[in-house]
């Protein structure tokens, strides 16, 4: 039976105020055309999760689908400096912050993996952030030392870019997997976005490096490019051309729902074009 | 962009590749090392050291790459580059636990505000409900900054911005052992951060002018040992393309 | 820098009443050689750490090596039955059972993976393992809901047997990881034991598959066949006519001594034999 | 070994098959399901399942591969052909964590002791302190047992020192739903466990004479559905070895 839908139909599996955690890291094989994909489709209220986030974050809220975002770092890294929509809509007040520790959202994530309500995180002590988020302390009942329990984060779904997918949901990772193979186990449901759709033969030959087990998978798009503009090792870099234009667009505050909506434009026939036509370099290896 | 004069720029790149070895100088032999997003400086400082006198110690980068021997370093710390070469790839959580179980013994860290007890803003300027800047946040810095066994912060900002009587939100503290910015090298002692050093060329008092904090200046205050000969011929061959010059304004590759 | 050291270095790295976590599970990769080698020279007071064993477990505590086993099981599965010297161990009070399920394992070894003092583990409502065991609980600071707290298990060595290794200690396991990540990162030292050294290059083509990073290894040992009489997938099978002896002859009470001396004995030019001599089909593909 | 009659060994075989069309029975289409280590006869009545009634059902085994495909069944259920065809490989601890937040619908456990209430001891006869019998203990079972939404049991052996008034050790207890037995289906109700079925050929005196707790028998007890001719025919293709005879000591193939 195969898991395999159209962009449109898998950003509309999402609902308003649903909860979603974001695949990759920075600008390192983010969700990006799907995150475009639920601007496009006026979604409002999310809540994102992810330990350090750029450009999908970014959009997001530069469109107000965003109530809150739960995260440790959301910044572009030095080329490009802050993330400005992201900045806006949470000094404006409209966008909610719990502010967080990369390690506690994963902590929180392996909560809900774990079927915790809560997991216990090292370190925190000398910082302000858990007294911020509202995060409780136990003590530990065997040596008394105090710990902090991060409680339970279970997104609705996990939106994650992969290099490899069949059409049963079976995903294979190239790379850093950052948070992708706990995001799976912790979320509700699971949609990829994937370069490739390999023959299930390919995850059976190597089943080792099957990071995500199709039986875990709601939903699965043919989308190749779909991290761009960010990357996707080993098949494509940074566009910066195209990153440094959409922060330009979006720093300049007058300009911004325009701007906004035709960078979606620019990007609408990437996003939806069949397999076929590939901007971005496919390769066909197989190991 | 404004226009940057020939001499603001030449001081840029001194003050660069004084602060790339003295970040590399904090890294020994045999150590594991971490570097996250956003990174550029100690990223050369670490390959720099490698080159030199750490060749033994261990990178563990924020893409989750153990070792890499990347071809070319590039601007972005979170690049697949630096997968490269690597013979082992850590999910992010993984090197978050090495650091809680103590695994990681120098961690280079920046920081928006940093006070004299050595304690980090990363997340809000003004008050956290109603902040008047949001900061991106402090990453995998907020909880490893008391588990690394020591951390370096470095700067490319040494202004009274940057150095504050008390920041408007601790991120994190702890384990803080040297500050490097493009004036000077500070140091964490009893009663807080003091001038180890001062970069050739630079006044203490343009130190303390811009630093918003109080330094004990009753003893000499020593000239940072510059960049010797090896180190600025090795900092050349491991980055060419001049990655160590990209947190600098005044050098700032524009994106294309 | 190369860690390759020999079989009866190797097994000298471990003291007297030492805690040391044993790799593969069951009859599967299990570090068969290695254990036979701490018997040979005699180590006592061992606390040994496995979600689930058999043969290798059941040896240490025939030789009377065994202080301490923590475990969710010990035995050998239907086709022969229980583990008989473990068992006799226990029985006689010599063998101190710390009783646990596979999962509080898992949550032990995850708490000192995690760098805390105790992991919280759902389930165990309505067992009397925890009390028996002294499993603490402690209330869940968000939900009210009592949570048991496994306390840190923290292993002096994992040991450890891999299809892969390089000299440096980079290891690549093929089939089923088990457990063996998990105490790569809880213990404090890691030892290898090998169907092949690789080079470096192999670990560097595919650094996603590399399970264990050598910086945390401290010893690699060149040892095919080294899980035999159990099986290492893909290479051999569990060779059931030597389990079945070992069994025999220890199920016999009288005669337990001497044909454990037997037993090593039997085994001793295999263990010890330089790489070169393989009795077990060694395959040299890459992927 | 003692010689068994012929008339033993077909009578073993009988309920051998008749057990494992009991337990393929309770998988449903789509569920996902768990055997343990130790568990013939539950993998045998999964591949039935899956061949008949529940081909979309997902297996994830105890060596980690999920939904494996083995050119032949093995007579361990921890041996590595469960790897073969499997397009995924878990860990140990993936596995539970799945039946930790739920995601396992129903999984088969054995049990030295088993009591009316439904709980199960795999851990000690006699006092745990000073033991009659070391059991091997619960393996994932004892903490899984409450996580799984449906246990089945499944015991070759039915007779008191089995099921027993009061187990002597709890090792776990919860979400049981059937026991089946050479003799019997149970089926777990409001006061404990209940005669559901008795197998063709065996009488009701026989089960209750050879459990050591009481059944209420006021209701009709029904024959257990036999093999159907489909259930015989593609458990002797999926099983043509006979793995589902290795757990009766009467047909247990003696180790090389």
């Amino acid at each position: 039976m195969s898991k395999l839908i159209s962009l449109p139909e898998a950003a509309g599996l999402v609902r308003d105020g649903q909860m979603i955690a974001l695949g990759g890291n920075s600008l390192s094989r983010t969700p990006s055309a799907f995150a475009r994909e639920l601007v496009r489709q006026g979604r409002r209220g999310l809540t994102l999760i992810k330990t350090a986030g750029a450009y999908e974050i970014d959009l997001l809220c530069a469109a107000g689908a965003v109530a809150e975002v739960r995260s440790g770092y959301i910044g572009y890294e030095n080329l490009y400096g802050m993330a400005p929509s992201y900045r806006r809509g949470v000094e404006s007040g409209e966008i909610r912050v719990v502010e967080h520790a990369c390690y506690s959202v994963i902590a929180g994530l392996r909560a809900s993996a774990y079927g915790l309500p809560s997991q216990p995180v090292s370190g925190f002590d000398g910082s302000d952030t858990p007294a911020l988020s509202g995060f409780l302390q136990v003590e530990d009942p065997y040596t008394g030392k105090s710990v902090y329990m991060i409680p339970k984060i279970r997104p609705d779904w996990a939106v994650i870019h992969v290099q490899h997918a069949d059409a049963a949901g079976n995903a294979r990772i190239d790379g850093g997997p950052f948070e992708d193979v706990l995001i799976s186990r912790a979320s509700e449901g699971v949609i990829l976005t994937a370069e490739r759709i390999a023959p299930t033969k390919f995850f059976e030959d190597k089943p080792e490096r099957t990071n995500i087990p199709g039986f875990m998978v709601d939903a699965v798009v043919h989308l190749p490019g779909g991290a761009a503009p960010a990357s996707c090792y080993p098949l494509y870099d940074t566009d910066e051309g195209a990153v440094a234009a959409f922060l330009e667009a979006s720093t300049s505050t007058d300009a911004s729902p325009e701007s906004l909506r035709d960078h979606l434009r620019d990007w609408e026939e990437r996003d939806h074009r069949t397999a076929e036509a590939r901007d971005y370099r496919q390769t066909e290896k197989t190991e | 962009m404004t226009l940057e004069t020939e001499s603001e720029i030449q001081a840029a790149r001194t003050a660069a590749d004084q602060m790339a070895v003295c970040l590399a100088r904090e890294l020994h032999e045999g150590e594991r090392v971490f570097h996250g997003v956003n990174s550029p400086l100690p990223m050369v400082a670490i390959f720099l050291a490698k080159k030199l006198h750490a060749p033994g110690s261990v990178l563990i980068e924020v893409a989750g790459s153990v070792d890499p021997r990347p071809d070319r370093l590039p601007f972005s710390t979170n690049d697949p580059a630096l997968c490269q070469g690597a013979a082992a790839i850590f999910s992010n959580a993984d090197a978050y636990d090495l650091f809680a179980r103590g695994g990681i013994d120098l961690m280079y860290l920046g920081g928006a505000q940093i006070d004299k007890a050595g304690r980090v803003n990363m997340s809000y300027i003004g008050e956290p409900s109603a902040p008047k800047v949001r900061l991106p946040g402090g990453g995998g810095g907020s909880v490893v900054m008391e588990q690394a066994r020591r951390i370096v912060i470095w700067r490319v900002v040494h202004d009274r911005r940057t150095f504050v009587e008390k920041v408007d939100f601790v991120t994190q503290s702890g384990n803080l052992t040297r500050v490097v910015t493009p004036l000077a090298v500070m140091e964490m002692r009893e009663g807080g951060l003091e001038l180890k050093s001062v970069h050739p060329g630079i006044s203490v008092e343009e130190v303390t002018g811009r630093t918003g904090f109080p330094f004990d200046l009753r003893g000499e205050i020593p000239e940072t040992a510059p960049p010797a000969k090896d180190e600025l011929v090795a900092l050349a061959e491991i980055d060419p393309d001049g990655v160590r010059y990209s947190e600098f304004a005044a050098l700032r590759r524009a994106p294309r």
